[in-house]
């Protein structure tokens, strides 16, 4: 079933390939109606999923290089269940969002299938050597997309985007070969299956160094603060397309890694980054908001706050405490929602009015009513509003972080202030006050298709804000089993909120005697 | 005194040095060319003198590949070179820097 | 003792032709040394007992490949005298400094008690005798496969000399005076 | 009939629901009567309810869970329904249903007015939410929903610039407050492991060091001070005002703004354990109630008189409430919702009849054109200045009394109480007579009318409650406090002292202040205008300061959101741009730069490269030399 996951979305790229280009109008649709085969067996893959195992589910493994032990193997568990279900939403809608786009339609298409069947291979892949794989092939769809249908500074930003991400990577590589070994010195052969990798006893710099390999990657990915200068000019110049699939799952291959291998693979070396790790997320969470207060472009303002909410994410991960952890993981899907529907309907202004600058806006909501009502509902989901999807995961991250990480919470959750500030005062420059531009006057307001590309998301937003069980159950066993292991291995003890509780009890019992 | 194979060896040395001097100092490519034939020529005469010490036949074989290199090489050197100077009047190596970086 | 004399005399013409070669200002001159050095260098492999191949040096180098280079020689008209200055910067002094590291490092090696030219197998009792039997057995025996690539070589050679001179005939006639 | 509860929030939510997608289509009264019939049908379900409660049956409280929500932090939606959330729920859907009905008359002729009432209603839900939450993470969604309604409907009239800003500065300024509350609730989970009223109250003596307690009540205390607009966050309420009147009337006076109270009066149990932090909510309380008592005085524009005078109000519940007389607090939550409301709307009123001018001084002499609303304002101005037997004198009297049983510091504050008491009637005094007294001072082209009979009826409804409200919880029978009491088991009430020569003392006293405050507002403003500036001269540069509410906001302007801009401005263009992308940049550059110099190696001279190779050769075999131990 993982196989066909990734083989439907590669075959579909290829049926869209054979169609002839004069036949141009025929790819979008054929492209549209061939990504939803895999949101069905997407679809199907959710609800089968057991929810009480944190062991890896519906697993496959063939043996691709048997001397080196790698091995086209592949699985899925609570972490990754998430983000297989939000890739395959986002293919769909994507597409449907990219009618504008009249030149090579064929070659997109093509590009955003291939970049699916890449993703969920990313996220399914349990052999390191082909996550590596599936995490390199994910880019050149999107340098392409982005270079060739992005707009003014598209080529740069590309060519920063895939240099970027290779330079992390290729520190990446390292490490994966490195533990191969390892795996080869300890057990005789070499192998990059993780659960195999998971038993390996590391000195502590060995450990360290693997951990650090790892997290370059992945922070150059997420992004985390001093590594983040790529998202808003990849953002800015990708087309709507690939901004949605850009914010909404390239960037969870950061966190998703950062849960999967640094925490999964290095315990000890893990609670020893906390507070660097923390740190940073912080710091991203804060400078991100405060930096996106500024932003003159709209597209800029929702990178950065993108910036700000993952790093939300990171400090989730590393809270290690279980409600942060399912905060994490949440949230990664949660964000993905949120900020995907934003780019959207950035996406749509930039269809009507060809500029994306805050400047050259103003009184929208007297003239796109329906629109200004979606924009604002979006940005309240995005602020963390209760009821919606952005709260339940920024809340459990924040509650679930306080227990082992005080201080770093209590800043963290100034970030709630930024978030209100930089949305509501663009939401206000852009759309309240009386339309000044005569272009401004004659923009027209949601067509039926934008409505039918927006209307799934906003569902889920309300469906995951009020009743996100439905995720919470598929992750606990999964996240509990990464804090168990962590645990067992090392000396660090997962703070039972409420323990201590029963700790003062017990303590004040003691001293009544 | 007798002759040991290694002065077989530094004689082949010098003549290879004086061949390579020629290459860097002179700046006609006929001479340029003579000068890698004789660096050839004293790769031969090591492979022979090694074969005498060693007792293997094995060093003379070997003369005759680089035999046919060298010969190989002149022919396609010397065509290149009436080519090139079909156009251009001096023999001089330096005007062709046409490939500078 | 009469192979260290022989030794010596040899040396003294091989590096005598060697030196005209690169001192010589007119190419025939140098052409005339390198023959002379290649004769030497049959010679001594005579003494080394490598008939075969002293026969194949003389046949082969001084009568084909040396006619080849006086036949170019004369084709291309360059058998005039050339001015031995050096146009290129820093050439010279670049080469000198090459000369005095290479002398440096010979003397350093020779001194040196260190570097001493052990053969990797002992040395043999008894030389090899280069006659053409000896030398055509591993010639297609052993190193059939290394004969027949020398083979293709050659060939390929031939054919890359004939291309090289039928693309210039297309080419306008310059003037090559 | 407890399971009937959900349907509380389940109406308006509906009604909102319903509405959005059909309002335009149902037209201009019926969309207005659906959503009043929506809270009018909560407010049934909830008197049904309130039954066992009246009669004292409910002694502990009900639980109706929905469906659990987020249980890795013990957070489910789920109803808790004691005296305490009965109350509150009556307060919200009574005044609520009656200003729904109001507003069908004002918003008479708004091209989106089904559009506001989808907002009033889903504001409905969140406030019963808010009320009803058993737990404090459903506490937190229905406090952030309030203020996502506030922002909605103070910047209902988009259109207006200013309206947006101060619903954005709204939703902003709570936003701090519930960073507090947020803060609060991490330290709460930290302990206690959940979050859900039942695992908190009861073993919070057990759990809790005074330290963390205190600290729990601080930060509760920040959170109620955004949402209940106290004095270091309250400079959103008066740009609340740009709101249409019901908005001001509802959430701007009735519910929302009562929230911080009730969240203190339901932490109870938190703050038994930190005396020190309810000191501070009621040193909070008397000071926001003292200064904001004082720019009331200045104001000119009869909404902001009433913002400020919201803001003073506030403060004395925050009094009671921090010195333990959580009845007291609740008491006056009640009445002050009565007469407040009905403050507000006799303004909106006065503004629709007056075509929507808002500056009293060009108002006067409104009595004759507008009598109901003129009588109704007048009770509601006695009802607030603590005349007997009217609803604010028993329960601004019962926090005074609290006050000054507290102790020396408690009589510290009585004092501020009284004194806010005076100022109080004085400009409520003030108010009217500017309003409906002397002479008419209209722009030309102005002729007020009494508004229809939609918008009196609930003024006249709320005049009787602000009459009769009090008596619900009088020295001689304390119904109210019997009433609260299983809300507040195992904490001790704070009450005024039994003795009644006391009682009689306090209350001469206070109700003097009142009388006190209306003389003089009376014989100042009963005046031609020329009377009214040499008396504000008396009072010289105070007056000026009054009337710019002390240039608060430039303030915070000049301290916080001036250099926070240019903090984001120097971190996003100075050091995001230049330093990170710089560097990442620089290296492609380094790379050039490097690739450019190394070019002039390749010269193209066969000979330069004979050079080149030789040297590699050389340094080779010294390396081996050298490495393999030769010389």
């Amino acid at each position: 079933m993982l196989t066909s996951l990734i083989v439907v979305p590669a075959v579909a790229a290829l049926i869209v390939a054979l169609v002839p280009s004069r036949r141009s109008e025929l790819h979008l649709p054929l492209g549209f109606g061939l990504s939803v085969i895999p949101l069905a067996i997407a679809g199907v893959l959710f609800f089968e999923f057991e929810t009480g195992s944190a062991a890896m589910q519906f697993t496959e493994h063939v043996p691709w290089y048997e001397p080196w032990g790698i091995a086209w193997s592949l699985g899925v568990d609570g972490i990754s269940l998430g983000m297989i279900v939000l890739t395959t939403i986002l293919i769909p809608i994507s597409l449907a969002a990219s009618t504008h786009i009249d030149q090579r339609v064929k070659e997109f298409v093509v590009f955003t299938l291939l970049l699916e069947a890449g993703l969920i291979g990313t996220f399914l892949a349990t052999d390191l050597f082909l996550f590596f794989v599936f995490f390199e092939a994910v880019l050149v769809p999107m340098y392409f997309i982005i270079g060739i249908w992005g707009s003014e500074r598209r080529i740069y930003a590309a060519v920063k985007f895939f240099l970027y991400t290779a330079f992390g990577s290729a520190f990446m590589l390292a490490a994966i070969i490195a533990l191969g070994l390892i795996h080869a010195s300890q057990t005789g052969a070499p192998s990059f299956e993780l659960a195999d990798l998971m038993s390996l006893e590391f000195s502590g710099s060995q450990e360290r160094w693997l951990f650090a390999a790892f997290a370059i990657a992945f922070a150059i990915k997420v992004p985390l603060f001093p590594v983040h200068t790529w998202l808003p000019d990849a953002h800015v110049e990708a087309p709507t397309a690939g901004s949605v699939l850009l914010a909404g799952v390239m960037l969870k291959l950061g966190t998703y890694g950062l849960l999967r291998f640094n925490l999964g693979l290095f315990p000890q070396a893990s609670v020893d980054f906390i507070p660097l790790m923390a740190t940073l997320a912080v710091i991203g969470i804060v400078y991100g908001a405060i930096v996106a207060i500024v932003q003159p472009d709209l597209k800029k303002l929702v990178a950065y706050s993108s910036v700000s909410h993952l790093g939300f994410i990171v400090l989730g991960t590393f809270a290690l405490t279980s409600a942060g952890l399912q905060g994490a993981v949440i949230q990664n899907i949660n964000h993905g929602l949120t900020t995907g529907a934003l780019f959207l309907l950035v996406g749509m202004l930039y269809e009507r009015r060809h500029t994306k600058k805050i400047a050259e806006f103003g009184g929208l909501a007297k003239v796109m009513p329906i629109f200004a009502g979606v924009f604002l509902f979006t940005t309240f989901a995005s602020i963390g509003l209760p009821g919606l999807n952005g709260f339940v995961g920024e809340f459990l991250v924040l509650i679930g972080t306080y227990p082992t990480l005080q201080v770093f919470a209590i800043i963290a959750a100034s970030g709630v202030i930024f978030a209100a500030v930089y949305l509501l005062w663009a939401y206000e420059r852009v759309f309240t006050g009386e339309p000044d531009r005569e272009e401004n006057k004659v923009l027209s307001d949601l067509s039926g298709r934008e409505i039918a590309v927006l209307a799934p998301l906003v569902v889920l937003m309300v469906v995951l804000g009020l009743y996100p069980k439905i995720l919470l159950d598929r992750t606990a066993a999964s996240t509990e089993a990464v804090l168990d292991r962590i645990e067992a291995v090392t000396d660090y003890e997962v703070p039972e909120p409420g323990r201590l509780a029963d700790v003062f009890v017990v303590a004040e019992s003691e001293e009544g005697e | 005194m007798t002759v040991t194979p290694g002065w077989y060896m530094t004689l082949a040395a010098v003549l290879f040095a004086i061949g390579l001097l020629g290459i860097l100092v002179r700046r006609n490519a006929l001479i340029m060319f003579m000068c890698v034939e004789l660096m050839l020529n004293a790769v031969n005469l090591t492979f022979v003198a090694a074969g005498r010490a060693l007792g293997l036949i094995d060093g003379q074989v070997s003369v005759f590949f680089v035999l046919v290199v060298a010969a190989a090489e002149v022919v396609i050197g010397l065509a290149i070179i009436v080519a090139v100077f079909r156009q251009r009047s001096s023999a001089s190596v330096d005007e062709l820097s046409g490939l500078s970086g | 003792m009469i192979e260290t004399i022989l030794f010596f005399v040899l040396a003294a013409t091989s590096l005598a032709g060697a030196i005209t070669v690169i001192a010589a200002r007119n190419p025939v001159h140098s052409a005339m040394g390198l023959l002379g050095t290649l004769f030497s260098l049959a010679v001594i492999y005579v003494v080394n007992l490598a008939h075969l191949v002293a026969a194949v040096q003389v046949i082969v180098y001084a009568g084909a490949v040396m006619t080849l280079f006086l036949f170019v020689i004369m084709l291309i008209g360059v058998d005039k005298a050339e001015e031995r200055d050096e146009t290129l910067p820093y050439q010279r002094q670049l080469v000198i400094g090459l000369a005095v590291i290479t002398c440096g490092l010979a003397i350093a090696l020779a001194t040196g008690s260190g570097f001493r030219w052990t053969p990797a197998a002992p040395a043999a009792a008894q030389a090899p005798n280069g006659t053409i039997e000896n030398v055509a057995e591993p010639l297609f025996g052993e190193w059939l496969l290394a004969f027949e690539a020398t083979a293709l070589l050659l060939t390929i050679a031939a054919a890359g000399a004939i291309a090289l001179a039928y693309f210039r005939r297309g080419a306008p006639e310059e003037v090559a005076e | 009939m407890i399971e009937l509860l959900p349907l509380v929030i389940a109406l308006p939510l509906a009604g909102a629901v319903f509405l959005h997608f059909f309002g335009r289509r149902i037209g201009e009264p019926a969309s207005g009567w659906i959503a009043t019939l929506a809270i009018g049908a909560a407010f049934v379900v909830g008197l049904v309810n309130a039954v066992p409660a009246f009669t004292g049956e409910l002694h502990h409280a009900e639980h109706v869970a929905i469906w659990d929500w987020m249980p890795a932090i013990g957070a489910s939606l789920e109803i808790q329904w004691d005296a305490l959330s009965v109350l509150m729920t009556l307060v919200v859907t009574g005044v609520g249903t009656l200003i729904h009905v109001f507003a069908i008359g004002y918003m008479h002729g708004d091209p989106r007015f089904s559009r506001f009432f989808t907002y009033l209603n889903l504001f409905a839900a969140s406030m019963l939410t808010l009320v009803l939450a058993g737990n404090f993470a459903m506490l937190f969604m229905g406090w952030e929903l309030v203020g996502l309604c506030s922002y909605l409907l103070i910047s209902f009239w988009y259109t207006k610039p200013s309206a947006a800003a101060a619903g954005k500065k709204a939703f902003v300024v709570n936003r701090i407050g519930d960073f507090g509350f947020m803060v609060a609730l991490m330290l709460i989970f930290l302990n206690f492991g959940t979050l859900s009223y039942g695992g908190v109250f009861e073993r919070a003596g057990e759990v809790l060091t005074t330290g963390t307690a205190v600290a729990i009540g601080l930060l509760l205390l920040v959170g109620a001070a955004g949402k209940s607009a106290q004095v270091p966050l309250y400079v959103w309420l008066p740009d609340a005002m740009e709101g249409p009147t019901p908005v001001s009337a509802l959430i701007h006076a009735a519910t929302m703004v009562t929230a911080g109270v009730y969240v203190v009066s339901r932490a109870a149990a938190i703050f038994e354990l930190a005396p020190a932090a309810g000191y501070a909510v009621a040193t909070v309380g008397a000071v926001t109630a003292l200064w904001a008592a004082t720019i009331a005085i200045g104001q000119s524009d009869i909404k902001k008189v009433l913002a400020y005078s919201t803001v003073s109000q506030l403060g004395y519940m925050f009094l009671a409430a921090g010195l333990g007389g959580y009845v007291a607090a609740v008491f006056h939550l009640m009445t002050h919702a009565f007469f407040k409301a009905l403050l507000f709307l006799g303004s909106g009123s006065v503004i629709h009849g007056m075509a929507d001018e808002q500056d009293m001084r060009k108002m006067g002499g409104l009595r004759k054109h507008m009598p109901t609303t003129a009588a109704t304002m007048g009770v509601a101005t006695l009802a607030i200045a603590g005349i007997p037997p009217l609803a604010g004198f028993w329960s601004k009297d019962e926090i005074l009394g609290v006050a000054f049983e507290g102790g020396t510091y408690g009589q510290v504050l009585w004092v501020v109480g009284l004194i806010t008491a005076m100022l109080t009637a004085f400009y409520m005094t003030r108010q009217w007579v500017m309003v409906f007294m002397g002479e008419p001072r209209w722009d030309d082209g102005v002729h007020p009318h009494e508004s229809p009979r939609v918008m009196t009826i609930p003024l006249v409804i709320l005049a009787v409650l602000s009459v009769v409200g009090g008596l619900v919880n009088t020295p001689f029978r304390l119904g109210l406090e019997h009433f609260l009491h299983p809300a507040f088991e195992g904490i001790d009430l704070a009450h005024p002292s039994e003795e009644m020569s006391v009682f009689a003392i306090l209350a001469a006293v206070s109700v003097l202040a009142g009388v006190a405050g209306i003389a003089v507002g009376y014989l100042v403003y009963n005046r031609p205008p020329a009377r009214w500036t040499k008396f504000q001269e008396g009072f010289g540069g105070l007056w000026t300061a009054w009337e710019q509410a002390y240039r608060v906001d430039d303030i915070y302007g000049a301290t916080i959101v001036k250099p926070g801009k240019r903090l984001a401005d120097a971190a996003a263009f100075k050091f995001d741009l230049p330093v990170i992308d710089g560097l990442v940049n620089g290296a492609g550059w380094l790379v050039r730069t490097v690739g450019s110099k190394l070019r002039v190696v390749q010269t193209g001279l066969v000979r330069n490269y004979g050079v080149l190779f030789v040297a590699g050769v050389l340094a080779a075999v010294i390396w081996m030399v050298v490495a393999g131990g030769g010389v």
